[in-house]
């Protein structure tokens, strides 16, 4: 009888990609460091109390501006240094990854849940709610969200709920412009007419069809919206709209040494690199993400 | 009288254009204009036509996919539109199901073949697990494939491989009628064969009632009882397949077999021209006045561009043309 | 193409009337107005004329009347810190944005443009994996700290540009060349990709079955393909555009726009920021405008069909 | 033979991807008289447009690679040319038409401005005299009012005018070679039989030659001289058209041919080729037939046959076939 034979269209047709095996292992490492750092970083959010050597807001003014171990002066007591404050450097770091994951993760939470429903709901419904949900994406997409935060800055005062209340009013439309852009591709699509045909109803085909179909973009943009949201944080705390003093976050961290720069430029330099490495994890992984489960997303 | 399953009657589907922000209504695209047609119990219908002529939109509106303009469906004598909603999902729907054209594109590629064939049951009976897993075997097997096959996804099956799914998954609920949209015309000729075998089989077992879509004409009088020849979303020509195929009469009907002729180069030496039509299929938001065909017929008289012809029934086949008027 | 534009400016229009609403609606959910817009220092007699100019005896829609005529007469009120028109002081600091903007919008366009096709059409060789790489390095170091870095290594340590504050062409150097950075790693990979796209088509094989030399196949035929995608994007590289423009004002302390916008948040002064909220959401809308149209101009398709 | 415009010799053309070496084409021998139409008809992935795009040299690169063999053009093997002496042949002496209409034009440039681009190039000739050029390429693949047409862009035209667009660019500096691979396939019966009696009258017009690449027999008996019919990567028999249809020698052709059903009577029931083709990763070591075939021998799975001329014009390489 009939036996299991490799699909003959798709693979006769080569991809083309004349990668070498260098390049493979090359390809293979943009994963697996991307995903040691962003576990590091998880671990070290979850156990910040045990890990931090110093309380991250005890003020030591004896102990301003003190160097890394690994300058003169420095000491296994700050191996970081200390800030303008004499608060540790280190300890404040590991606090911060706390804020900056919290922050992204529960905005990219909302923002994709919202953005799928509704993505979903444009793409399969059409018509005029389609149509209007829309337009009032693509005006959210062109809204800039650090005026939107300075305005939710002002009238509801900074803080960690402003934060994540600004990222999301207008974080949502990215998501819901894509998902419906496939819920569209997937609604026209011959099996969902066969599904149709089967007497399948509409949340059926929402929930059983489109839903698992549009989980692979979804993925990667979520993915890639880690690094993005804890670059928008970070962002609006250098800017000091984002999570107000003393609360540790990397970005107010860039901004408190700003004006030490000449003189303790290790304030400023420590959580610029780690912010810069954790985003380039969540890229980095995002991009690996996305070359393996599905290529035509490469606009985004 | 021959045992009819489903009939349409006067079928149209217009589809409005609109312009500018309020939408105003500036003319109709004539999709389906005014059509009929039977199809009996365990025969074949075939509507033929180029793109354009309207025989998707017909079969999407059999498959209640589309809503009509207007017309009546009838299925088994009773008008599907006057059915309500649980009447379609008894009689109805589990009794009409459809094989797509393209077998990449009809299966959801994140569901196992188990559970695609299984859809039809799940959603319209009350079949336990069971049940199901051992219709959905009984299903493969029927089609050719064999039961360990089941828990694969789709993207592990040739085309040939996955049309045989598509088939199982439209007989899982035993249905009267199935709409076939194009259902070889995306395989290899070697695999054509295959398929076109196995569905003519499964209608002899089963008694099914074929309403088929296709371009290709000798794949049409292979698989037909009566052929309905479509042009610009009308039926131009309607009659046994036999009879048609030996003996097409409107002009349109001999251009397209001449179309789709093998003739070698020494026949067209012995003088078999081939008949080629002039210009292209006019849009169907301004089909022309008259006969809609009259802008490429090559036996076009003055009559053809005022009046539109009236069917004629010649010998068993139905005519749209004005040649055929004195007959 | 005339309704298109007719079309696009009248959702700008709209888009602007929710954007006033929003701003109306979220100060009056917020608590009292007055405690937004009055300063601490405001005498009961301002405070009392403020609720008389604002009418917040009337009903809602009356005070949203009486705020969009404002609004519309470009009278934004006046600041609270300076006691000056608001008005007056977005003309003081718009032209100094601009003069930062502008280049920068250039100089990253042109050469997002240059190495996004150099990268696609020699794909996967050292400059394509470098081009790659620099742009997600650039998506992913904090614009704010590299700033900040550029200036320890530039001014403080080599003494090869000043620090901050607006003056002669080398003040110019490292903030224009900071909002570049903000928006070239993003622009560059849209570039990259869209070429990449275009390049695997088939009417780039037709040109090629044609005989036309590399050159022409890409500049011509390919490129304008590509950049259609990357426009429809646009607003999220305004949006970018807006951040990286705030940051570089604050870190060079520039007197433009954003330095006003932030220093105003800092102050609460409601006015300015209100301001500064609808005229950045003007400019926005309007580049997206602009956007619209370029894109009507590239492809012919939307140019036909619209019209 | 003199008149031998093209000399196909044991052309071999693999893809190297991460999966291994897929060998597209391996080992084909064919040639073309000036003039001619010569058919190449196989089922999908058999190699029959790989053949094409190996003639022109514009595989994908970097995957695919011309392996091994000749190319002989009027004197010139091709394969030996340096990309930009290449780059002279293609347009000029050889051309090919693309299966869809729908993708093959650019969509920003008029139809005028892509037809021109060809003529300014391999003609050098001055802008006032292009546009007559392309007036007279649109016109002879019949556009109506090819003064306005040239002003129009892909999208408002029907597939079947862009395909005749895509005609004009491929004749418009009268190659001498045309490589047709499926131009018809996306079109409708009525248009497609227009499209082929075009083709036929520009044939006898120019006196180009053309390899006609195709799936369906019937556009074959219309269209080819010659015809060549592939399996997996390989040419199993050559012979003229109405041989071919008469006396098939190869089983596979017989079987191919058997397959389709008639137009002109009624079967009950159509011979079918059991199975799928091998896959080009994993190719048996003897005829690659052999394991679909119904009169296999012995020899058929061990060794690969030889391709035999059985008589004058008609080879076939075949175990069965003495």
């Amino acid at each position: 009888m009939l036996s299991i034979m490799p699909n003959i269209e798709d693979k006769t047709r080569p991809k083309i990609s004349g990668l070498s095996r260098r390049a493979h292992i090359m390809r293979s490492l943009t994963c697996i460091v991307p995903l040691t750092i962003l576990s590091l970083l998880v671990l070290t959010a979850i156990f910040a109390p045990w890990l931090a050597p110093h309380d991250p807001i005890k003020v030591s003014m004896t102990e301003r501006r003190l160097p890394p171990v690994f300058m003169e002066g420095g000491s296994t007591k700050y191996i970081l240094g200390t800030d303008h404050l004499g608060r540790d450097v280190l300890s404040r770091a590991i606090y911060g990854a706390r804020i900056s994951l919290s922050v992204s993760l529960l905005v990219i939470a909302i923002t994709a849940s919202v953005g799928t429903i509704l993505g979903i709901a444009a793409g399969y419904i059409g018509g005029r709610t389609e149509a209007f949900l829309m337009r009032f994406t693509d005006i959210s997409m062109s809204f800039p969200p650090l005026v939107l935060a300075m305005l939710l800055s002002v009238i509801l005062g900074p803080g960690y709920i402003t934060v994540v209340l600004a990222l999301s009013v207008l974080g949502w439309a990215p998501y819901a412009r894509l998902i419906r852009g496939e819920a569209l591709r997937i609604r026209n699509s011959d099996f969902v007419s066969q599904a149709r045909v089967s007497g399948a109803s509409p949340m059926r085909i929402m929930i059983k069809h489109i839903f698992p179909n549009v989980i692979n973009p979804l993925i990667i943009v979520m993915t890639m919206a880690v690094g993005f949201m804890i670059l928008a944080e970070a962002g609006l705390s250098f800017l000091g709209i984002g999570i107000p003093p003393p609360d540790p976050s990397w970005g107010s961290m860039v901004a408190d040494g700003r004006g030490d720069i000449d003189r303790a430029w290790w304030i400023t330099t420590f959580p610029g690199i780690l912010i810069g490495m954790v985003v380039m994890s969540g890229n980095f992984f995002g991009d690996w993400l996305r070359d393996k489960m599905d290529p035509r997303l490469r606009q985004l | 009288m021959a045992d009819v399953i489903l009939e349409g009657r006067d079928l149209k589907k217009y589809y409005p254009v609109t312009k500018g922000l309020l939408k105003r209504i500036i003319g109709w695209v004539r999709a389906v204009d005014g059509i009929s047609f039977t199809i009996e119990r365990g025969k074949t219908l075939s509507l033929v036509g180029e793109s354009g002529a309207g025989k998707t939109t017909t079969a999407k509106a059999v498959l209640l996919l589309e809503k009509l303009t207007s017309g009546t469906i009838l299925f088994e004598g009773k008008d599907v539109y006057r059915f309500s909603k649980s009447q379609l999902k008894t009689e109805y729907r589990p009794r009409v199901q459809s094989v797509q054209q393209n077998p990449w594109s009809s299966m959801n590629p994140r569901m196992r073949v188990r559970d695609i064939i299984a859809e039809p049951l799940v959603v319209n009976t009350k079949r336990t697990k069971g049940q199901i897993r051992s219709r959905v075997l009984e299903l493969l097997d029927q089609v050719g494939l064999s039961p360990n096959q089941a828990d694969y996804y789709p993207h592990e099956f040739s085309g040939g491989q996955r049309q045989r799914i598509a088939v199982a998954r439209a007989l899982a609920l035993n249905p009267s009628l199935v709409v076939l949209d194009e259902p070889v015309s995306a395989l290899d000729v070697s695999i054509r064969a295959q398929i076109m075998n196995l569905l003519k089989d499964l209608q002899d077992q089963y008694n099914l009632s074929y309403l088929v879509i296709a371009h290709n004409l000798a794949t049409v009088r292979f698989m037909s009882h009566s052929v309905a020849i479509m042009y610009l979303g009308e039926i131009v020509e309607y009659g046994e397949a036999e009879e048609l195929f030996e003996r097409p009469l409107h002009p349109y009907t001999r251009a397209l077999i001449s179309a789709s002729m093998l003739t070698l180069p020494e026949d067209e030496d012995k003088g078999v021209e081939p008949i080629i039509l002039s210009g292209e299929m006019p849009s169907p938001l301004n089909p022309p006045p008259g006969c809609r065909f009259h802008t490429r017929c090559p036996d076009v008289q003055d009559i053809c561009s005022k009046e539109v012809p009236e069917v004629r029934v010649i010998g068993q086949q139905r005519i749209k043309c004005h040649v055929y008027a004195e007959q | 193409m005339t309704r298109f534009i007719i079309i696009r400016l009248l959702q700008t229009v709209i888009a602007l009337i929710g954007i006033a609403v929003l701003i109306f609606v979220m100060v009056r959910l917020s608590g009292d107005p007055i405690d937004l817009l009055r300063s601490a220092t405001s005498t009961p007699e301002e405070i009392e004329n403020l609720q008389r100019q604002l009418g917040l005896d009337k009903s809602n829609l009356e005070q949203f009347w009486i705020f969009a005529t404002g609004l519309v007469q470009g009278d934004f009120g006046e600041s609270l810190l300076k006691r000056r028109p608001v008005a007056d002081m977005i003309k003081d600091a718009l032209p100094n944005s601009l003069r930062l903007t502008v280049p920068a919008f250039v100089i990253s366009m042109v050469l997002a443009l240059a190495l996004g096709v150099l990268a696609a059409t020699r794909r996967d060789t050292f400059l394509d994996n470098g081009v790659k790489f620099v742009a997600i390095l650039g998506q992913s170091i904090p614009g704010f700290w590299m700033a900040i870095m550029a200036m320890l290594l530039f001014a403080v340590i080599l003494e090869w540009l000043p620090t901050a504050g607006m003056g002669g062409p080398d003040h110019y150097v490292m903030p224009v060349g900071t909002m570049a950075f903000f928006m070239l790693p993003g622009m560059m990979r849209l570039v990259r990709s869209g070429m990449l796209d275009v390049l695997d088509s088939e009417y780039i094989k037709l040109a090629r079955i044609k005989g036309l030399p590399e050159r022409i196949i890409i500049w011509k035929h390919a490129l304008r393909n590509a950049i259609i995608a990357p426009l429809t994007t646009a607003g999220m590289i305004m949006a970018g555009l807006i951040m990286g423009a705030v940051i570089t004002e604050i870190i060079f302390n520039w007197p433009g726009m954003g330095r006003l916008m932030l220093e105003a948040v800092y102050a609460r002064d409601f006015p300015v920021v209100q301001a500064c909220t609808l005229l950045i959401a003007v400019m926005v809308l309007g580049m997206n405008l602009l956007v619209d149209i370029t894109y009507a101009y590239v492809d012919p398709q939307i140019r036909y069909e619209k019209s | 033979m003199s008149d031998i415009l093209l000399q196909v010799e044991n052309l071999c053309t693999s893809f190297f991807t991460r999966a291994g070496e897929f060998k597209a084409i391996d080992g084909v021998s064919f040639y073309v008289r000036e003039g001619e139409t010569f058919g190449l008809v196989g089922e999908s992935a058999c190699g029959k447009t790989v053949t094409g795009l190996s003639i022109l040299r514009l595989l994908p690169e970097p995957a695919g690679r011309i392996i091994g063999g000749k190319i002989i053009l009027d004197g010139t093997n091709l394969i030996e040319l340096s990309k930009k002496e290449m780059r002279a042949y293609r347009g000029k002496m050889i051309s090919m038409i693309l299966q869809d209409p729908m993708t093959s034009l650019n969509p920003v440039y008029t139809v005028g401005n892509q037809i021109g681009e060809s003529v300014r190039l391999h003609q050098g000739l001055r802008d006032d005299m292009v546009e007559d050029e392309v007036i007279s390429a649109l016109r002879l693949l019949r556009i109506p009012a090819p003064e306005i047409r040239i002003r129009d862009y892909p999208f408002q035209m029907s597939g079947g005018m862009r395909q005749r667009v895509v005609g004009s660019i491929a004749m418009s500096c009268r190659p001498r070679l045309l490589i047709a691979d499926e131009p018809t396939t996306a079109l409708d019966a009525t248009i497609q039989a227009q499209y082929i009696a075009l083709f036929k009258d520009i044939q006898k017009q120019t006196d180009v030659a053309i390899i006609f690449i195709t799936h369906d027999f019937g556009v074959i008996a219309q269209m080819c001289h010659r015809v060549a019919v592939m399996y997996a990567g390989k040419i199993v028999e050559t012979a003229a058209t109405s041989t071919i249809f008469k006396a098939p020698k190869h089983p596979y052709t017989a079987a191919l041919i058997n397959s389709v059903p008639h137009l002109d009577r009624k079967d009950d029931r159509l011979y079918s080729i059991e199975g799928q083709p091998p896959s080009l990763l994993n190719l048996p070591p003897g005829c690659r037939f052999a394991p679909r075939c119904h009169d296999v021998q012995e020899v058929c799975h061990q060794q690969q046959p030889p391709t035999v001329e059985i008589s004058d014009g008609h080879s076939v390489s075949c175990w069965g076939v003495k």
